[in-house]
């Protein structure tokens, strides 16, 4: 017992202490910050495949007492023993990777320690034993993303590190309202497999804060807003780790939260069906959204919220069949391993083609097979992974998760989920053949003649990430038997659902047929997208969920800040916008895409261009007609008790000076005569 | 161990008397407060590390001064939570003293540094004093000791703005401080006495409580006024913005905490049980509205000094509103949210004076980028208001959890609302701060380096508790835990 | 209400006067007259504190002999404390008040 | 306006109070709690327990000593914050001589009188014991003398006369003697600030004494300093 307490510790201390040693000693030496950054993660690495071997049989609990009712509690189990050691090796390839790809840029130390920072809470997530500790590693992993987000120190990053952390201390409100609940409910926060002796009601409403609180972090619709905006400004390895493995963080939370209010015998219908749907629109959405994409990263994060959809549809269908269900959420897990592999060894390519070529715009490249083939084969290995193609690790998990959809029924409803399982399919399938033409294959520009292959680190990280796609891929069956089974036992199915899948077969001719549909409509989407250059179809900006989240938070600003220069901002900004949309009469430019929230405007433009104006024209006015009333209320009454409450700098004069103080002891009266008649009131 | 008995009252008596002699050495010598006080905290903290001991192996005591019984002489209540606040006030009292002396160099005359520690030790001695107190009238006399030299310690510095602050202070505190002295008078005239004890035990003869509620509304009132709670925060922002920054960390660490505590002496010592649930709701709707508020108000404010005042506003709400919640969780959220507010908010207050000292910067927009000047102090800095924010492993966490469950428990939607709220607005303000500080592009070309190491020691000291508090909060459960559950009897 | 406050006539007297007090805190736009009204809230409560000490016939607490009526001492030592008390405060208020005065004006020339 | 809203609060709390007070025990009722406690033991016990046949001195000399002491620190922590803010006073620097001259019959009167005042403040100060009086009456006495002084004198007059280095040790008198007594009734094995400590009666009255002259002193001296600081503002 001591033995497994010490290395725990030693595992998730040893990458929180080394943060600090590695921000002082980068002030001394890269060099040695560098070896001492790669030998903590690779020592890590070596210490979670030691904790693999104590994660066979029952779950290893070690803790200290924290609060006087709950322990910050860590158990081994092979559920987190795997995570971990998927966490370690994908940090050991990003950090590998990451010191050439950073050697010019600045604030260095930063990035390294909250790497390791983020590393350790990382960890620390997947190998937490109650839920209290999982939401605290779950918040500092949340804070410590944050400097790799806004690493470069521009405009864009600032904004999307500050959405981004809005929606993460949302959702980790959310979840501590769930978890508060929780531990109401049940009288502790331990792990569970389904709480006894509660309404359903109850159970609903936890998991729903929950599951809002790990969808933030997952990038579930709608809460993904922020991860299309966060993932690209990040370097390519902080990218690459933000949809490998922390975003998997969400979608463990989901599960565990799941399994312990459910369970797998106390499943529900609704739950798992409000579950599913949840991820088909994931998947369908974002599939739909990356094939608009031009910048290669974007298009890779929303494909990440794609295959989180994925993953929470194999949850889905484990909730909704209960017992039954050990087959789909296999499949999820195997999916959240394939995930991990795959996208950031996609990251880490585009990333290198970045370095060498300095440009995100696929259109802009292309022909670089011959220039950087290393690259292009591993770039061509994880596509083939990310598209579930036979011999790649995607195949398998997309396979289960598809054999899943069927064990919930036929026809209805049923039927439409499987048609759109396909076609997101086909969408993945579309869009990695667009992103392996258009960079890789055709001719290349002039300007990149002398472009060579990435340097010998970077290929290190993402031949390893893309050796593992390959030995997954073959191999899928040594890997449900030793990886996954002894999982699903632990979350608590028991033998007779465990053994009759103790073997699947993942190659029957239904399977073979549907891929090959989805291969077909990949295809389909791809040449009818280029032939007609749907891949440029914007939508207008209302159509996404940041539009509305964004007037929220606008709405909110204007209501607290006295002096809206955001009124004329708004408004100048939508004329301008109008002259634009005049003047340039052709196809959407760069200059008018930013994110989704200036979407359809060329599909409006194409058809009605008076439609697009009079819209534009009925925003503006609605818009200035509701800041003229809010500011006139806000000047009026609002402000003038916002100020003398908050003894705000504008008054110089003294005898404004004596008003407010004789407003304070006025508030002293009228606070006791409140007080007064609150005693009296009952009492 | 019997002289550990007289410690209490002698923690009151060293630091006044020795300011005293510090006038009085005056004359011969001028560079002896600074080692006189110094001496005197570490005393101070020496003294209140035995009575821990005391009291976690025997259990609270009273002590009789000029040993006559209580109704007519006056007690000394020593339980587990005074302790607890002593502790507090000796260590944030000791590290702002250290602080003091390079900073209080730079800002003040040479002549008034000798009266700036006498005032900080009546204040030190007078808090002490309040909290141990076991006598209303007796609070009284060291609630306007302790007031005075507020008032005075905001107006030191003798600008425009800290003597407006300080006398506005001054009028509510004085107004305050006649609360309690009337509300002391209605107790007084149907109990006949002023000892907790004895009150609380006649209170429970009387068939009629409106005298009482009365009084008990009175003090609670003055003490609203003391720990800055909405409404009646309006002193607060300029006075502890526009105090010298280790004056600031003390008085937003300690001095509205000491109000906090003195609310929870009215609630839960003297006068349990009399008040009527109208009233109960009306505070907590009172307290979380400030919650709410006083985060808004930091959200736009530019003034750093300012907006940590606003901050406190905030943050004294949380630990206000776990009083009246009248249970285990409320009150162990409320004891782990005054150790936070006393840490962490101290070691920003300290942070931002180091700013000052080094560079003259006051506001934000100023401070640009100068995390990677300093990167020692911002860290430091960074630690604290990690946990005003309540980050998980800093103590503001434990605190605010703790706060969220006993309201969830008890199905105050609202109070969980406002805490949730204030939580993230907390959140949202810190990381304003933190994304000024750290990630913005420094805009001067002045030259700034790290801040000498007599300050930088207190500060990383206080943001080392902080953590700790948050790793290891079992340590600070010894004194409160067993505490909170004796003071929950006497509710029954 | 009414019978029971005419009874204590100086209690009422002196929450009158008490209010009176406020309203020269709270109103007055001097602050000189606002320290006057602070002084006489002190007064009015000290009215009110030593009238709950009194007795009926009771001789002022002097001990002397031959006489066992006493009113109680205890208010009367506890008015004089506040007394002293307030002499503190109102020094404070008006060193305060004089340095305003003093800024302000310095401030205007 | 706002005169009649706070009129109207001030009504209000009023009501509240006066409810309070309808409700309060008879003013003078014998058998009131507060009557009933006192007699029981200030009354009855008091010149026994503390040499005082005043009853008050009793209470604030002997059973509640520390408030007494935490009552004078708040004067000496207002002379503080007088310095602090303004500054000590300083004798003879821009000297302006009074303009108008003190009339002779006014300074013979008052050279005369200030020996007796005096005395008559430190009579106060000590028959504090058995009659009406007490260190803080006498202190009050003291300071009118210190006050008249200078307003009779001239400022710069006084000041020199009693210069703020001889004042220090007077101001400062007060607290020390407390902490000095509490220190020395711990030694003895007793509680702080306890009076009683020695076997000796007399050595009580003695403390009693002792306790109620710096009382007098300190007091007196420091209203009379915040005076001359106040003064000296005016001047400027």
């Amino acid at each position: 017992m001591f033995f497994q307490f010490v290395l725990l510790a030693t595992i998730i201390l040893l990458p929180l202490f080394g943060a600090g040693l590695v921000y002082w000693v980068s002030s001394k030496s890269a060099m040695l910050r560098n070896y001492l950054a790669a030998s903590l993660t690779i020592v890590t690495l070596i210490l979670t495949s030691i904790l693999y071997c104590f994660s066979k049989g029952e779950a290893i609990v070690v803790g200290y007492p924290f609060l006087s009712f709950a322990e910050i509690r860590f158990s081994i189990n092979p559920m987190s023993a795997l995570l971990a050691f998927l966490t370690a090796f994908i940090w050991t390839a990003a950090t590998l990777y990451s010191f050439t790809y950073l050697k010019s840029s600045s604030n260095q130390g930063r990035f390294y320690a909250f790497l390791l920072l983020a590393f350790s809470a990382n960890l620390g997530v997947f190998l937490a034993g109650n839920f209290l500790t999982l939401f605290i590693f779950f918040e500092i992993l949340g804070i410590s993303a944050y400097p790799l987000i806004v690493h470069n120190e521009d405009k864009k990053a600032f904004k999307a590190g500050a959405k981004y952390l809005v929606m993460v201390f949302l959702g980790d409100i959310a979840l501590l309202m769930g978890i508060l609940l929780y531990c109401k409910v049940t009288g502790n926060i331990d792990f569970a497999t389904g709480i006894k002796g509660t309404s359903e009601y109850i159970k609903f409403i936890i998991f729903a804060l929950m599951g809002i609180g790990f969808g933030v972090k997952a990038g579930v619709i709608p809460f993904h807003i922020w991860l299309p905006d966060a993932h690209p400004v990040a370097p390519t390895p902080a990218s690459a780790l933000l949809s490998g493995v922390m975003i998997k963080v969400g979608v463990y939370g989901i599960i565990r939260s799941l399994f312990s209010i459910f369970g797998p015998e106390q499943s529900s219908i609704v739950v798992g069906s409000i579950v599913i749907w949840v991820g088909i629109i994931t998947m369908l959405v974002a599939v739909f959204m990356a094939l608009l994409q031009e910048n290669a990263k974007k298009m890779l994060a929303y494909h990440s919220i794609s295959q989180m959809g994925y993953i929470v549809l194999g949850v889905g269908c484990a909730a909704y069949l209960g017992v039954e269900g050990a087959l789909a959420l296999g499949g999820s897990m195997y999916h959240i391993v394939n995930h991990a592999l795959f996208k950031s060894c996609l990251f880490l390519t585009v990333g290198a083609v970045y370095y060498r070529t300095g440009e995100l715009n696929m259109y802009k490249l292309g022909g670089l097979v011959k220039k950087m083939p290393i690259v292009a084969f591993c770039t061509l290995v994880a596509s083939l992974g990310i598209s579930g193609v036979p011999l790649f690790n995607g195949y398998a998990s997309k396979t289960l998760i598809h054999q899943a959809l069927a064990h919930l029924g036929h026809g209805g409803w049923v039927g439409l989920v499987n048609v759109l399982f396909i076609v997101t399919c086909g969408g993945t399938i579309a869009s990695f053949i667009k992103l392996f033409t258009l960079v890789f294959l055709g001719r290349a520009p002039k300007k990149y003649e002398k472009v060579k292959d990435a340097s010998s680190s970077m290929l290190v990280g993402i031949m390893a990430l893309a050796i593992m796609v390959f030995a997954l891929g073959i191999f899928p069956g040594r890997f449900w038997t030793f990886f996954i089974l002894p999982l699903l036992k632990h979350l608590g199915y028991t033998g007779t659902a465990l053994s009759s899948i103790r073997t699947v077969n993942i190659l029957t001719l239904h399977d073979i047929q549907s891929l090959v549909i989805s291969l077909a409509v990949g295809i389909f989407i791809f040449t009818v997208g280029t032939r007609y250059g749907l891949f440029h179809l914007r939508f207008p900006r209302w159509f996404g969920v940041n539009y509305w989240f964004e007037q929220f938070a606008l709405g909110v600003y204007f209501l607290l800040h006295e002096e809206s220069h955001l009124i004329e901002m708004h408004t100048s900004r939508a004329t301008r916008e109008i002259k634009e949309m005049i003047a340039k009469k052709g196809r959407s430019t760069e200059a008018l895409i930013e994110g989704e929230s200036y979407v359809l405007r060329s599909l409006i433009f194409i058809s009605k261009r008076h439609v697009k104006k009079i819209y534009l024209r009925v925003e503006t006015y609605i818009v200035a007609r509701a800041n003229y009333i809010i500011k006139s209320l806000w000047s009026g009454f609002l402000a003038k008790t916002y100020r003398s409450l908050s003894a705000s700098e504008t008054k110089k004069e003294f005898n404004l000076y004596i008003e407010d103080l004789n407003f304070s002891i006025f508030l002293i009266l009228f606070l006791l005569v409140l007080c007064f008649v609150s005693i009296k009131l009952i009492g | 161990m019997s002289f550990v008995l007289h410690l209490p009252v002698l923690m009151v008596a060293v630091p006044i008397a020795v300011a005293v002699l510090i006038s009085v050495l005056l004359t011969f010598k001028r560079n002896i407060a600074f080692v006189l006080s110094v001496l005197t905290m570490i005393f101070c903290l020496i003294s209140s590390l035995f009575l821990m001991v005391k009291v976690i192996t025997e259990g609270s005591f009273v002590y009789y001064v000029s040993d006559w019984p209580p109704p007519w002489g006056i007690e000394i209540f020593i339980d587990r939570l005074s302790v607890y606040m002593l502790l507090l006030i000796a260590i944030v009292g000791l590290i702002s003293i250290i602080y003091s002396e390079l900073y209080i160099k730079k800002v003040l005359d040479h002549q008034k540094i000798p009266f700036y520690y006498m005032l900080v030790l009546f204040l030190i001695g007078s808090i002490v004093g309040f909290v141990i107190s076991g006598d209303i009238f007796n609070m009284f006399i060291f609630f306007e000791i302790l007031s005075l030299s507020s008032y005075s310690l905001v107006a030191i510095s003798g600008d425009r703005e800290a003597l407006r602050a300080g006398f506005r202070y001054l009028v509510m505190g004085i107004v305050s401080s006649l609360f309690i002295l009337l509300g002391l008078g209605f107790i007084y005239s149907v109990t006949g006495t002023l000892n907790f004890t004895q009150i609380a035990l006649r209170v429970k003869e009387l068939s009629d409580l409106t005298v009482i509620q009365t009084g008990a509304l009175l003090l609670i009132v003055a003490f609203i006024i003391e720990a800055a709670i909405f409404p009646l925060h309006v002193w607060l922002p300029k006075a502890h913005g526009k105090a010298p920054a280790p004056v600031s960390a003390l008085l937003s660490g300690l001095v509205i905490g000491i109000g906090v505590f003195g609310m929870i002496k009215v609630v839960y010592y003297i006068l349990p049980g009399v008040y009527p649930v109208s009233f109960v709701v009306f505070f907590r709707g009172l307290i979380s509205v400030g919650i709410i508020l006083g985060a808004i108000f930091a959200l736009f404010e530019n003034d750093l000094k300012i907006l940590l005042a606003q901050s406190s506003i905030s943050q004294i709400g949380f630990a206000a509103i776990g009083v009246f919640f009248f249970s285990y969780s409320g009150l162990m959220g409320s004891m782990l949210q005054l150790l936070n507010h006393a840490f962490a908010k101290s070691a920003l207050f300290l942070g931002a004076g180091a700013v000052i000292y080094k560079t003259g910067f006051r506001n934000l927009d100023e401070m640009k980028g100068i995390g990677k000047r300093m990167p020692i102090t911002m860290g430091f800095f960074a630690i604290g208001l990690a946990s005003i924010a309540s980050i998980p492993m800093t103590c503001g966490f434990v605190s605010k959890y703790y706060l969220c469950l006993a309201a969830i428990k008890q199905g105050l939607w609202g109070s969980v609302g406002a805490i949730l709220l204030g939580g993230f607005l907390s959140l949202l303000y810190c990381l304003r701060i933190i994304s000024c500080i750290f990630f913005e592009k420094p805009d001067s070309k002045v030259e700034v380096k790290e801040a000498p190491l007599k300050m930088l020691l207190p500060l990383g000291v206080l943001a080392f508790l902080t953590i700790f508090f948050g790793v290891f909060p079992r340590a600070a459960f010894v004194l409160i835990e067993p505490g909170v559950k004796e003071i929950l009897g006497f509710l029954r | 209400m009414l019978k029971a406050s005419f009874s204590n006539l100086i209690y009422v007297v002196s929450m009158i006067l008490f209010l009176i007090g406020f309203y020269a805190v709270a109103m007055r736009p001097s602050l000189i007259k606002k320290i006057i009204g602070i002084n006489i809230m002190e007064t009015a409560i000290f009215l009110f504190l030593i009238g709950i000490g009194n007795k009926k016939g009771g001789a002022s607490p002097l001990v002397v002999e031959g006489i066992e009526k006493y009113v109680n001492p205890f208010p009367q030592a506890m008015v004089l404390m506040a007394l002293v008390v307030g002499v503190g405060t109102t020094a404070l208020a008006l060193i305060l008040a004089v340095r305003l005065f003093e800024c302000e004006n310095g401030e205007k020339r | 306006m706002k005169k009649f809203i706070v009129i109207v609060l001030l009504v209000l709390v009023g009501l509240f109070l006066l409810l309070a007070v309808s409700k309060m025990p008879i003013m003078g009722d014998p058998d009131s709690p507060t009557n009933a406690i006192a007699t029981s033991r200030y009354i009855a016990k008091g010149p026994q327990e503390t040499g005082c046949n005043n009853l008050v001195s009793a209470i604030i000399l002997n059973y509640r000593v520390y408030d007494t002491f935490g009552e004078i620190t708040v004067i000496f922590v207002t002379l503080t914050a007088a310095l602090a803010i303004l500054g000590r006073e300083k004798a003879g620097e821009g000297v302006s001589p009074l303009k108008v001259s003190p009339s002779p019959l006014v300074s013979t009167i008052m050279i005369i009188y200030i020996p007796f005042f005096i005395v008559f403040a430190f009579y106060v100060a000590i028959h504090g014991f058995n009659s009406i009086g007490g260190g803080f009456q006498g202190g009050v006495i003291l300071a009118s003398v210190l006050v008249i002084y200078a307003l009779v004198f001239g400022y710069d007059e006084a000041v020199r006369k009693f210069p703020p280095k001889r004042r220090i040790l007077f101001e400062g008198l007060a607290p020390l003697c407390f902490v000095v007594v509490g220190f020395m009734s711990i030694l003895a094995g007793t509680n702080f600030l306890n009076l009683n400590f020695s076997s000796v009666s007399h050595f009580r009255n003695f403390l009693t004494l002792i306790l109620e002259i710096s009382l007098g002193l300190t007091s007196g001296v420091a209203i009379a300093s915040l005076f001359y600081i106040l003064k000296k503002v005016e001047r400027e």
